[in-house]
C-alpha cells in the first residue's frame, strides 16, 4: 500500500476530492499546513516592524491506496490540482507497511 | 545603555519640575515682559466662577442618566474595549494576560479609589491655597459624606456619581500602561505598581488639573485639559515608555516574528473605545449640555480624519492602507483630541486629528524603531505623543465660543497671544516631570521587592498558562 | 440517584412553602413573641407610597432617557453578554447552541411578556387582597391599555417603557438557566421549558415582588429585592440546579477533558454583564435619581471586590489568580448586589462583593465536586447561591438613609433586630419552593412529550451541527 | 446576460421616476377619482406644525441626554455591529477587508457630512418650495451655523446633535452595501464609490424624506419614514443588488463551499446591531418621549418575531433552525420596522417582523437562488427586500395615536382607504428611481477610472492581504 | 523503528494517550486533520445555499515506536479507539529510517 | 529522496527555516501540532475542574531533500532547533518514493 502526500491550493481541494471519488477512492484525510517552495511568501507591516511571510497557507491531502490504484490517484490529483502558475505544489509518495481499520481490526487492502 | 537612557528621562523629568516651578512665578509678575499677556487676578479670587453660585444648582435627571451612561461607556472602554484592543496585537500566548489586567484593574482601582483615591484627588480639606492646590486631602475617606442628594462641587449631578465617574478614569489610565509591559510583566509586580502608580502619580495630577483647587485648574496657570489628555493618556504614556525601557525588550524581540494574533480583536477593541469614548470626553461636561455636544462631535471628527490620516499615510509609504493603521488613527485621534473636545469647533477637532494621526504614525514607525525600545502596543507612541499633542494644540485651538468660558482662549482666537500655549506645556511639564520620577521610584522599588518581569521559561510559555493556567482558545 | 435527589429537593422545596405560609401568619400577630419586631400596620395601608399621590406625577424626559438607555443595556447583558460568557466556556461543538438558545430567548420570551406574561406579573385587576396578592390577572393581556403617555403605577415614566424594561429581565432570567443543561438539551424541549417557565413560575414570583399589591412588595411580609436577585438569580439558579440533575451528566463527564474553548468569550462576556448590570440594576430605580446612583456605585464595587475574591482565593489556593475565576467574581458580586443595590451603602456593598465571591468560589469548587452533579457552567453556583446571599444580606445591610424609604431598614442599622432577615428568608424561600416544585413539573412533562435530551450521537457530533447544521468557526 | 439585467433595472428606474412625477400630480387633484383621500390643504401650509411655535422650544437636557447615547449606539451599529455580522459572513480571508470597510467609512463619511453632506441634505436655503424640495442648499458648509445653542429647527435639541445624529447614519447606509461587493471590490474603488453615492443619492433622498421642506415629508406626497426604512434601507439595498450584479460574481461562486467562516461574530454582530437600533429607531422621535418609547418596543418585537418567523421557516422546510437564520431574521425584522417604528402599535409591530422574517428568507434563499446573482451577505435580500416591505406596511399600519399625529394614518386606521399605501409607494419607488440610475452612473464611472474589482490573485490571496497586507488571525 | 500514524475521534484521545502511556511509550504527536472514509459528512445550509461538508474532524495520532513495540502499540490503540461504528478510523504503519533526539543528537532507539 | 519531519518549539521555526534556506534548500512545510515526550504538559484548572495537558504545542516541519543533501539538513535543524531543555524535539527520517511537482509534473530529484 502506499501513502500519497499532496500539498496543494485551498480552493483546489473540493475538485480533486471529488475527481478522486470519482475514481473510486473511498476515503482521504486532510490537514492546514503552510509552505513554501518556488512560491515565497509576502511582507507584513505592522506599525512599521516589517515581518517576511515565507509561509504560505496549504493544505495536505493524504491518501493511501492500493498499489495498484497508484498511478490514477497521482494523475487525477496532478490534473485538477494545477492551474500552471508557482505555488501548485508537490506530491510525495512512500510505502506503507501495514493499514488497520480500526472499527473492524481488518489489516492490509481490505482496510482501506 | 537602558540605565543611561532612564537617567536621561530622569534629569529631563527633573529639568521640567523646576521650569514649571519657575513658570508660574514667571507669570505672576504683571510685569511680565515676555510675550505672554497675564490677566491680572488677584489669587483670591482664582476660580470666580465656582464658590458661591453653584451651591444653589439643583440635581438634574437629564443629567444624570447621561452622566450614568457615561460612567458604563467609560468602564466598556477598559473592558471589553482596551483588552480587546490590545489583546488582539500581543501573542495568541499572551492574550489572557492582557484581559487579566484589564479586569484586575477593574477590580483593585475601584477599591483603591473609593478607599482613598477619590480623597487624594477630589478632596478640598487641605484649603484653597497652599498644600491644597497640590493635593486632596482625606476629608473624604471610604467616601465619607460623599452622597446621591447632595452637590457640594457645585454640579448638577449628586456627588457619587462624579465620583464613580471619576472612579472609571482612574480603572483606564494604568490600563493604558499595560500596552508597554505587556507579553513579559509579573502579574504581582504589575498590580503593586498600578496601585502605588494611581495613588502617587495619578491622584496628584487629577487633582491638579480637575479639582477646583488645583493649581492648573484655574488662575495663572490654568491649564485646559477637558476630559484628561494630560490626566490620562500624557502621563500614562510616559510612564509607558519607562516601563518599557525599564523592563527592557520580550525576548526574541527583533528576530523572532511577533505580528498581532487577532486583528478582528483589535478592530473590535478600537471600535468599542471610540464608541466608550463618547462617555469619556463628551461626559466630561457633566452634563447633557450644549458643550457635551461640542465634544461629542470634536471626539467623532478627530477620530474619523485620524483614522485617514495613518491610514493615508500608509497608502502613500506602503503602497496599501492597513486595518491596524486605521484603528491606531482612530486611536491617535481620540487621544488628541480629548483634552480638546469641550473647548474646540468641529473644523478644529478635525485638524487635531489630522495632526494627531500623523505624529503618531511618525512616532510608532520611525522614532520605535530609531531608538529601538519595545513599547510592545505602542502606549507611548500613541498615548504619550498624541497626548502631548493634544495639550499643545488645545492652547492653539481652544474657542470660548465653544465652552462658553472666556477665560477658555486658545493662541488663534487669542491674536497669537502663546500665553495658553505656554500654560499648557508647564501643565504637561510639570505632569510629566512627576511622572517620570515617580514611576521609575516605583519600579525600582517594586522590581527589588517582588521583581518586575516573569521568568524566561515563563514568558517563551507566555503569561496566559505561566501566570494564570489557563489557555485562551481551545480550537480543536 | 438522580430521582433520590429530585425528591429530596422536592421536599425540600415543599417544606418550604409551608414555612413560608405560616411565617407570615407568625408575623402577623401583633403578639409575636420573637426577636421580630413588627411594624403594627393595618393591612389596608400596606403600600402607603403608592396609593394616590403619585398618580400625580408627570412623565420625566430625564427618567425616560435613562430607562430607555436601561432597557436596551438589559438586552445586550444576554446578547451578547450571556451569550458570550457561557458560549466561551462550552466546548468548540457547542458554542452556537449557546448562542442560539440566547437569540430564540430574545425571540420567544419577548412575545410571550408581550401577549400575555406582562399581565401575569403586574396586572393589578385581581385586587389588592387576596388571590391579587400573588399573581396578576388578565387585565393587560396584549399590552390592552399599556402606553405611552399615562402613568398608571405612578411612575415617572411610561408604562411601556416599563413594560419593556421587564421584558428584557424576563428574557435573561430563563437565559441564566442554560448554563446548567447546556451542551445537551433538546432545542425544542429548551423552547417549551422556557416559555412555560416563565409564564408558571417567573411571572407569579415577579408579581409577588415588583407587583403594587405582591404579597412580598409591602406590608408584613416586605422582601427587598431591588433589581432582582431572587426574581432572576436565586430561581434561575434554583432551577438550573433541577435541570442539571435531572438531565444528567454530559457524556464523558469526568473522563474526557472539558475545558473552556474560548475564554476570550468569557471575558468578553463578563465585561459586557458587567457594564449592562448598569441597566440592570441602577435602571431598576426606574428614574434617574439618587438610589439610581447609589445603585450604579454599589453594582460596581461589588463587581469589583467580587473579582479581587475569587481571583484571590485561587491566587493561595491553586498559587495562580485565573480569568476565569475573576470572570467568575465579578458576575458572583454583581448578583449578590443585585437585590441590594438600591438599598445599601458602597462600603456595604465591597462587603456583599467579597462574601459573593467566596461563597460562589466555594459552591463552584468544592460543594459541586462533592455532590458531584453537572451543572456545566455553573448557573447554580453562581446565580442560585449568589442570589440567595444576596437575599439574606440584603436584610443584614439594607440602609433606609439611601433608599430613603424608612421601611427599607436592615439588621445593622435596625439595631440587631432580625426582622427583615427573616423576612428575606421567607421571600427566598417561597420563591424557591414554587420554583422547585414548578420546574420539576415542567420538567417531566416536558421530558414525557418531547424528551430533555439530544440523542448520544447529537451529544458527540455537538449541538451545533445536530440541532442547527452549522459550525461555528471555519477557520481554514 | 449581466447588462441586459443591469439595463432591465435602468429602465424599471426610469419608469418609477416617471410615474413618482405623475403621481404627485394626480393626487394633487382634488377630484381624485380614486380611493385615495386627498387632505386638501394649501401648499403655503405643508407642514403646519413646524414654522413658529418651534422656536419656542426650549433645549431639553433629558432630550439631549437621549439623543448623545442614541447617536453613539447608531455609531456602534456600524461597528463593531455590522462589521462583525457582514465580517462573519465572508470568508477568513476576507475579514479585515470587511472590517477596513467599515471604519474607513466611518472616517471618510463624517468627514463628507460635515463638510457637506449635512448641508445637502437639511439645508434649507432652498426655499421650501422649487428646487428646496428636493435637495438641500449650500447654507451649511462646513457646518456654518450649527451651534449648539441653537434650535432652528424647533426641537428640543442642540442642532449640532442633530447634525451628529444624521452623521451616523450616512456612516451605516453605505456601509450596508458592502454586504453586496464583499470579498471582491477595490478598496479605493469602493471608497470613491461610497463617498459619491452618499453625495449625489443619499443626501437627495434624506432631503426628500427627512428636511423640513423635502417633497415628502409633508403635503400631498408624504411618505411615511420614521427612521430611514427607505433613505437607509431601500436604497443601500438597491443599490446592493446593483452592484452585486455589475461587479459579477466571486470567483469559484456555486463551486467551491464558501460557508461563513465565523457564526460567532455574525451573531455577536446581529445581536449589537438588534442594541445598537434602539438608538436609530427610538432615537428618530428625536426626544425621550412617548414616541421613542413606542419605536423602541416596535423595534424590539419586530426583530423578535422576525427572529422566530425566519427560524421557524427553516425548522419547517429544512429541519433544523438555524443560527444564521435567526440572526438574519432579526435583522430583518428591524429594517422592516425601521420606517415604521414611531407610527405603529406593539401588536402591528409583531406582525411587521412575522412578514419581514418571511419575505426576506423568501428573497434570500428562492428568489436568488433563482435569479443567480452573487449578492454575498444578502444587502439586497434583507436591507432592500426588508425596507421595501417596510415602508409598503407603513402605510398598512400606521396609527395617528401613537404618533400623536393625525395625518399618519395607514389604511387599517384610515377605513380601508389606500392613499397612504400609495404614497408610500410613490416615495419608495421614486427614491428606487434615483438609486438605480444614480449607482449605475457612479458605478460605470469608478469601473472606468479606477476599475471595481480587484485582480483574479487578489481575489484568490483575499483582500486581507492583497489590500490591506495583514492577516486576521494568526492562531500558531 | 516504526512510525503508527492513527486517524481517530477527538473524544477517545485521552483514553488512547493514557492507555499507550501505560504500555510504557513515552512520546506521541496529534494534529487535527479532517478526513472522510465510509463514514461520510453531512449539509449545512447557509441561506439557501447548501453545502455537503465530507470532511469531519479527526484527530490524528503519531507514534513512533521501536519494532519490538509495534504490536502493543497497535492493539492498545486499536482496542481504545474502537466503538464498533463507522468512523473509527485508520492506522497506517511505516518503517522510519533514522530518528534523532535535537537535544542530545541520540539516534536510533535511544532516541525515541 | 528522504522526508525529514523535525518537531520543534515554536519560536524557533524563523531560525532553523533562515538556517535551512541558507544550506540551499528550497521548500518545506510547517504544520501545527502537538505532543509530548519527557517534556510533559501543565495542569489547568477551571472553577475547581483540574485537567493534566500533557500536550504541548509543538511545530511539525516537513522537509523533502535529495539523499545527499539529508546530513547536511539534519545537522542544520539539529544545531539551530536545540536548547539544550527537555521539549527541544525530535527528527524523523524515512524514504520516499517518488515526488512529483503538480505544476509541470517533473518526477523525482527535479521535483523537490
Ligand atoms: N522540499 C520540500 N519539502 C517539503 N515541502 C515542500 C518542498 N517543496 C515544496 N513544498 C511544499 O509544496 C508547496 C508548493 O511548492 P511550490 O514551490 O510553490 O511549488 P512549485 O515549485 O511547483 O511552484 C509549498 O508551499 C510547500 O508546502
Ligand atoms: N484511504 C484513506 N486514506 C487516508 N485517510 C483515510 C482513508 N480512509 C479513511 N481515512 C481516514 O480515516 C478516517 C475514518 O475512516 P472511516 O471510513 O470513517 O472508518 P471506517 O471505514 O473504518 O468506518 C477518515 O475520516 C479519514 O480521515
Ligand atoms: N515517540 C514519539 N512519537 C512521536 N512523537 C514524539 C515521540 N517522542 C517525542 N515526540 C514529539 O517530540 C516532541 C519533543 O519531545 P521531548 O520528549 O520533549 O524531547 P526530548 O525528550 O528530547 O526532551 C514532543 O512534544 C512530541 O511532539
Amino acid at each position: 500500500m502506499k501513502k500519497i502526500e499532496a500539498i496543494i491550493r485551498h480552493y483546489k481541494l473540493e475538485e480533486v476530492k471529488n475527481a478522486l471519488t470519482e475514481t473510486g477512492i473511498q476515503g482521504m484525510t486532510v490537514c492546514e499546513v503552510r509552505g513554501f517552495g518556488r512560491q515565497r511568501g509576502h511582507k507584513e507591516t505592522y506599525r512599521g516592524a516589517e515581518y517576511t511571510v515565507d509561509f504560505l497557507p496549504k493544505v495536505k491531502l493524504e491518501v493511501v491506496v492500493d498499489d495498484g490504484d497508484l498511478q490514477k490517484a497521482i494523475d487525477t490529483i496532478t490534473s485538477h490540482a494545477r492551474t500552471g502558475q508557482i505555488g501548485d505544489g508537490k506530491i510525495f509518495v512512500s510505502t506503507l507497511d501495514e493499514v488497520i481499520r480500526i472499527r473492524t481490526g481488518e489489516q492490509g487492502g481490505g482496510a482501506v | 545603555m537602558k540605565t543611561q537612557v532612564c537617567a536621561r528621562l530622569i534629569v529631563a523629568g527633573l529639568l521640567l519640575l523646576v521650569m514649571s516651578d519657575l513658570a508660574p512665578a514667571q507669570e505672576n509678575s504683571p510685569e511680565g515682559t515676555n510675550a505672554v499677556s497675564v490677566p491680572i487676578a488677584a489669587p483670591a479670587i482664582e476660580s470666580p466662577a465656582v464658590p458661591s453660585v453653584p451651591l444653589a444648582k439643583q440635581i438634574d435627571k437629564g443629567d444624570t442618566a447621561w452622566m450614568l451612561v457615561s460612567s458604563a461607556l467609560v468602564l466598556m472602554m477598559t473592558a471589553p474595549g482596551l483588552a480587546l484592543f490590545y489583546g488582539g496585537l500581543v501573542r495568541k500566548k499572551n492574550i489572557l494576560g492582557v484581559m487579566m489586567q484589564c479586569i484586575a484593574l477593574m477590580g483593585v482601582m475601584s477599591v483603591v479609589w473609593a478607599v482613598w483615591g477619590y480623597s487624594l484627588a477630589f478632596d478640598k480639606s487641605l484649603g484653597e491655597t497652599g498644600m491644597g492646590r497640590f493635593c486632596g486631602g482625606f476629608g473624604l475617606l471610604m467616601l465619607k459624606g460623599v452622597g446621591a442628594g447632595n452637590t457640594v462641587n457645585g454640579k448638577t449631578i449628586p456627588d457619587l456619581l462624579h465620583m464613580v465617574y471619576q472612579m472609571m478614569f482612574f480603572i483606564i489610565t494604568p490600563g493604558l500602561i499595560c500596552g508597554a509591559f505587556a507579553e513579559r510583566m509579573k502579574f504581582s509586580a504589575m498590580l503593586l505598581f498600578c496601585v502605588l502608580w494611581g495613588t502617587f502619580v495619578y491622584c496628584p495630577v487629577a487633582h491638579w488639573v480637575w479639582a477646583a483647587d488645583g493649581w492648573l485648574a484655574s488662575g495663572d496657570h490654568l491649564a485646559l485639559d477637558f476630559a484628561g489628555g494630560t490626566v490620562v493618556h500624557l502621563i500614562s504614556g510616559a510612564s509607558a515608555l519607562l516601563c518599557a525601557i525599564m523592563l527592557g525588550k520580550r525576548l526574541g524581540f527583533g528576530q523572532e516574528p511577533m505580528p498581532p494574533h487577532n486583528l478582528t480583536y483589535t478592530f473590535i477593541g478600537a471600535t468599542m473605545l471610540w464608541v466608550g469614548w463618547f462617555g469619556f470626553n463628551a461626559g466630561s461636561a457633566l452634563e447633557a449640555n450644549g458643550q457635551a455636544v461640542y465634544a461629542f462631535v470634536a471626539t467623532h471628527l478627530a477620530a474619523a480624519t485620524g483614522t485617514l490620516t495613518w491610514a493615508g499615510l500608509e497608502w502613500l509609504k506602503r503602497g496599501k492602507p492597513s486595518i491596524l493603521g486605521a484603528c491606531s488613527g482612530a486611536v491617535a485621534g481620540l487621544v488628541c483630541v480629548t483634552p480638546a473636545a469641550g473647548f474646540v469647533t468641529p473644523e478644529s477637532a478635525m485638524i487635531l486629528g489630522v495632526v494627531a494621526g500623523a505624529v503618531c504614525y511618525f512616532a510608532c514607525t520611525t522614532i520605535k524603531l530609531k531608538f529601538g525600545y519595545d513599547d510592545s502596543l505602542d502606549a507611548f507612541g500613541v498615548h504619550g505623543v498624541g497626548g502631548f499633542a493634544g495639550a499643545i494644540l488645545t492652547g492653539v485651538f481652544a474657542n470660548s465660543t465653544v465652552s462658553g468660558n472666556d477665560d477658555y482662549k486658545g493662541m488663534l482666537q487669542d491674536s497669537g497671544n502663546l500665553h495658553q500655549v505656554i500654560n499648557q506645556l508647564v501643565g504637561a511639564g510639570a505632569a510629566l516631570a512627576l511622572t517620570l520620577v515617580g514611576s521609575f521610584i516605583l519600579l525600582k522599588l517594586i522590581d527589588a521587592v517582588v521583581g518586575l518581569r516573569v521568568t524566561q521559561d515563563e514568558e517563551i510559555q507566555g503569561l496566559d498558562l505561566s501566570q494564570h493556567g489557563e489557555e485562551g482558545y481551545i480550537f480543536y
